[in-house]
């Protein structure tokens, strides 16, 4: 069983891809969240900055900071090659917000990444916050606040959606991690769930799933079994959807019985989750559970 | 990417799988010359992207090339499951003793693909899924270390081959699973692989393609163009044409949203106030305007669409671009209809001052919008 | 540090390739030695026997017999899937006699057996005895008498040749194993000196190397750091080579200054290891030292 | 199997490896034809496949078609390094600024690849090794896991390459890594990789495949045939049409033995006691009457040859056949020359009882063998 490794105030991050459009955007809104930043990375590109952090060409150079984590911008084809190097440098996690990597080149990495127990968030994924304190990731910062609700997304904006709600009601957030919105993704439901569990600045979490895949399904097995025991509630979406029909992106296709919205929440509530119909139904759901 | 029987079974012969000898043809003239030069009863199968092609009449048998030219005539235009037939593969005719099935899937709770074999072969293998599970082998494949032929050669003893035939069969696994990599597949079957009196022949091949990985395998865009379009409505085509994201749904709602979360969870929020979405429509990340009025004139010109429903959480994504795009395709097309903006996050004040300069009232909450817009058709 | 396993009279061994020519015949010689050869596969010959060995379609049959070990005669192009079979079956060690293999494959299954912590001796190997117990390759069984004197070498007939010498004078041995003729293999001089170090039944070893490579050097330089105690004597074949041209196999070539006979001598010499001029003199050389 | 530099550079080509432009040439005329095309200064190159090709004069420089003619007249037919000149290469005249170094060889202590460079190029890398080893940047390459771009890109980085020089030169890395794989080498190696103004630049190509791996290139030795036979003797490339492992050493002893440590410890022998070995002849394991023939014929038929000395250690190879192969030497040659042999093993009794019939002595031991050739020539 692999450990997953989040973030926190004292995580030191270096950005790949630091110098593209998304890279150099994101690094400032990081930046300004309080996010410790210390190098980025692209190749060619060494000895330049980007709003004050200094570029290498290659981790090895950039090692000269500490650094405990990345963060990934890079292309789709170049992509891989840089998770490899952020896993040979022994960084974790490494969040990989790329989109469009061909599913063969993560099943590679992932395995990788597993075998050398070092957790890979996304592709394909806002990344991940802990609230107040780090933010590795692409959600934009005002839908958070500071709380002790934990989510955990298959989706970008719906979460947000949803963190929106649950923060104006006056609960918050503890830590949200975007899974990533491909088949093959680093972290599961279980992965986060069993993370969740230990943490203790987590009294309840969200799971925000949708059709396609059956990670719902063995989360809410993972959960019946006792394996998570805080409070959860679930939102899913996709009930409108047609079987064989990709809705977006290549993990929200519906392909066999388990992969329905119908079989997830059926899954979810025979585990004793709430599912909420409407996504603002999430925030008062879980208000009646933590009261 | 899905392939067709035929341009499937020009992959598999690159990878040195045995097939049947075969031509696909597009006329019924082609067709019979095909057969000719086979010399021998042939099958003519409708070449179309759907399952349950056999069920539905798509394969016909012809003992002579006149016989053939005549199926032909009879499958091509024909409409099989909504699709329309455009082309025919004409082959050998196989002396099928057995029917087996061997396939490599992305399989996502292991994170990896898995080998699947089975005896109950011809059938979908989600039919033997459910009705005979315990007939599959499947063997998860670790991508570090890919399919030895060892492991193939178990699976296969385990449907029942032995000797030569378990020998032909594993190694036609370990081609199938080199394919499946090299090819970026997201999944490849040989269903029916066939039992002959002169060997296995796969007797129809599946093989879908990663879309992300398209630009690897141009040279499969070249060798085949887009034969998936053959399923997609009118519609469709033309969104996939201009770039969007977009499936046609039977209802009269039109539906944008930003992220495919968010677009699915709005579809099914309309639904619940007892709306019928028109469309999924997904603008993707940072859209700019341009591609917003591209989005909503798409719709607006959709005789089907009886009011829009836009929906955006601002990130990346600009509210003063998606106001200037929605107000640019209602002054371009000229086309009115109703419609309710839910907008928040970057740029809303901006964003919102624009849409209310044309009229076009912005509400905060998903919910409050998904009514408004059933309310508003309800009530015409 | 990977652990080195070879053979005694308890091992229970299969035979891959039990079918072909090679494998009949020394299947034949290993019984008659007195191995435990509990079963043989060859892929399509499931069902028939040979010299009484129940001969199976794959390992994973065959594993309804008890078995520890592998020996491997399978042609140059399939041999590596069959070291991939015992590998997955987790047998130990795998002796792999198959000549011809291709560097490339010799260097991944080795990679992937020392990941697994098992040994593989070979390829281009007659194999690994314990004299008297278990006789696990090719090697005339009449050369060995059993005895103290362990054999570490590179080279078969010249083996026999010293081997026979040793037991002439009185010594006999107690295990000997073949390295292999290939550039690469599954164990060095090291990796074998590791384990007659810890062996009781062991009181001296025989090295016998070749030009072509430095593990003869990287011995001589693990001996004078202390890593083997014993008393050794050495025989380095190829002092008449000329440098680039092979003499009969892959291994034996000149390349660099390393590889030639002087530099392996040299560096055993100043290790303390006596080297015998000619092959009859290790038997005497042993005796001195011994005495 | 050693490739010539225009054979390996069309690999290189396959594999995207920028090289010169360039063609072979075997008479000057066809030279002066590829100058024509090049249209600029080229450099005529003799293609022999050994090292210090430049310092020994193998190639020359010209400024016109005219000139490149004349060179590859002064070229073809001569001999360098004791190698005869069959073809050149002519090639654009690269403008070189810097010369580097990058390879890719088996390693036998790691058992892997290791990956080279160095900003020292245009020598052997021996010669750097020797002289500022600490100039030579190495990486042993995990089998399992191949050599990563970032790998690539550190490496050389730490040569002195920056910016796109860096992104190229660790493309050109890892291709060249990718090559090694694919084509089973031993080594391969750019030497010197030429920095230009028009960029990076193979400017020489050295491709060394491992001979058990050639059944998987037979496409190689059909484009190249074998032109490593360029550097064996007569009697060398005799003894490699026949199939016999052999090498031509200077002496007058002929060896044949069984093994090649046994075979080079009966050369080490006979050396020792003052003979001088003719040849090396190791006949493998398992030899019968009719390779041990055509291994006794051969050596018979060598005038240099003035002994034989057999040196047969029987396990699987039997003692009765080699004595069958050598009497039927002796008796289809009609050539005498004195012999020795020495075998013991498998059969022992039946050999040497067909040998002393014949008239030939066996003796037990290697080293008493040895003696008794060295002398019975010190005899004469």
């Amino acid at each position: 069983m692999n450990m997953v490794r989040f973030v926190d105030a004292e995580t030191r991050v270096v950005v790949q891809g630091i110098t593209g459009r998304q890279g150099r955007f994101h690094t400032r809104l990081m930046l300004e969240y309080g996010t410790k930043l210390v190098a980025g990375v692209t190749p060619g590109k060494g000895g330049e900055s980007v709003e004050g952090v200094p570029v290498y060409d290659t981790i090895a150079e950039a090692l000269e900071h500490r650094i405990d984590a990345s963060i990934i911008f890079v292309p789709a084809p170049y992509a891989p090659d840089a998770v490899y190097e952020a896993l040979d440098a022994g960084l974790d996690p490494i969040v990989v917000i790329t989109e469009g990597i061909p599913i063969r080149d993560t099943m590679e990495f992932v395995a990788r990444a597993r075998r050398s127990d070092i957790t890979i968030i996304g592709p394909n994924t806002p990344g991940v916050i802990k609230v107040g304190e780090c933010k590795l990731g692409i959600m934009p910062a005002r839908v958070f606040t500071r709380g002790r609700v934990g989510i955990i997304s298959r989706s970008g904006t719906l979460t947000y959606e949803i963190a929106d709600h649950i923060s104006r009601i006056g609960l918050g957030e503890s830590t949200c991690v975007g899974l990533g919105g491909d088949p093959i993704t680093g972290l599961d439901f279980i992965d986060a769930l069993r993370w969740f569990e230990e943490d203790p600045q987590t009294d309840a979490v969200v799971l925000i799933g949708e059709i396609g895949g059956d990670a719902e399904e063995r989360a809410a097995e993972f959960i019946a079994e006792g394996g998570f025991t805080k409070p959860a509630v679930a939102y899913i979406a996709g009930r409108t959807a047609i079987p064989g029909k990709r809705m977006g992106h290549a993990g929200a296709i519906i392909q066999g019985e388990r992969g329905t919205a119908r079989s997830k929440i059926e899954a979810l509530e025979s585990a004793e989750v709430p599912v909420a119909e409407k996504p603002s139904d999430v925030a008062s759901l879980l208000k009646r559970l933590l009261s | 990417m899905r392939l067709l029987e035929w341009e499937a079974k020009e992959v598999f012969r690159d990878y040195g799988i045995p097939t049947p000898e075969g031509r696909i043809a597009s006329t019924p003239d082609e067709a019979r010359e095909v057969a000719e030069k086979i010399a021998q009863p042939v099958a003519v199968k409708a070449q179309i992207p759907v399952g349950g092609r056999g069920k539905a009449g798509g394969i016909l048998f012809a003992e002579t090339p006149e016989e053939a030219e005549e199926a032909a005539g009879r499958l091509l235009g024909s409409t099989i499951r909504d699709v329309e037939v455009r082309e025919v593969l004409v082959e050998e005719r196989l002396n099928i003793e057995r029917e087996l099935y061997l396939g490599v899937v992305v399989d996502r709770s292991s994170r990896a693909y898995t080998a699947l074999a089975t005896s109950e072969g011809g059938v979908e293998i989600e039919e033997v899924a459910a009705r005979t599970p315990e007939r599959i082998i499947r063997l998860t494949i670790d991508p570090l270390e890919g399919l030895r032929p060892h492991q193939a050669r178990w699976m296969v003893k385990q449907i029942g081959l032995e000797g030569r035939g378990m020998l032909t069969a594993a190694d036609i696994l370990v081609k199938l699973y080199r394919l499946a990599v090299e090819m970026d597949a997201e999944l490849t079957e040989i269903n029916p692989l066939a039992v002959t009196p002169e060997g296995l022949m796969a007797a129809d091949a599946r093989l879908n393609i990663d879309d992300n990985a398209l630009w690897r395998h141009r040279d499969l865009l070249e060798r085949f163009g887009e034969s998936e379009l053959l399923d997609l409505t009118e519609r469709e085509r033309e969104a996939k044409r201009l770039g969007l994201t977009y499936v046609e749904l039977d209802g009269d709602i039109g539906i944008i949203g930003n992220g495919a979360g968010l677009t699915m969870a709005t579809l099914d929020t309309v639904q619940l106030y007892g709306g019928k979405p028109a469309n999924f429509l997904d603008l993707g990340g940072g859209a700019p305007a341009e591609r917003v009025e591209m989005a909503v004139s798409f719709l607006l010109t959709d005789p089907r669409v009886r009011a829009i429903f836009i929906n955006i959480l601002g990130g990346i994504t600009r509210c003063d671009e998606v106001a200037r795009g929605v107000i640019a395709a209602r002054e371009k097309t000229g086309v009115e209809k109703p419609m309710v903006v839910r907008m928040i996050g970057t740029r809303e004040e901006e964003g919102r001052m624009l849409l209310e300069e044309a009229g076009i009232h912005c509400l905060d909450s998903m919910e409050e919008a998904a009514e408004r817009v059933v309310s508003l058709l309800g009530r015409r």
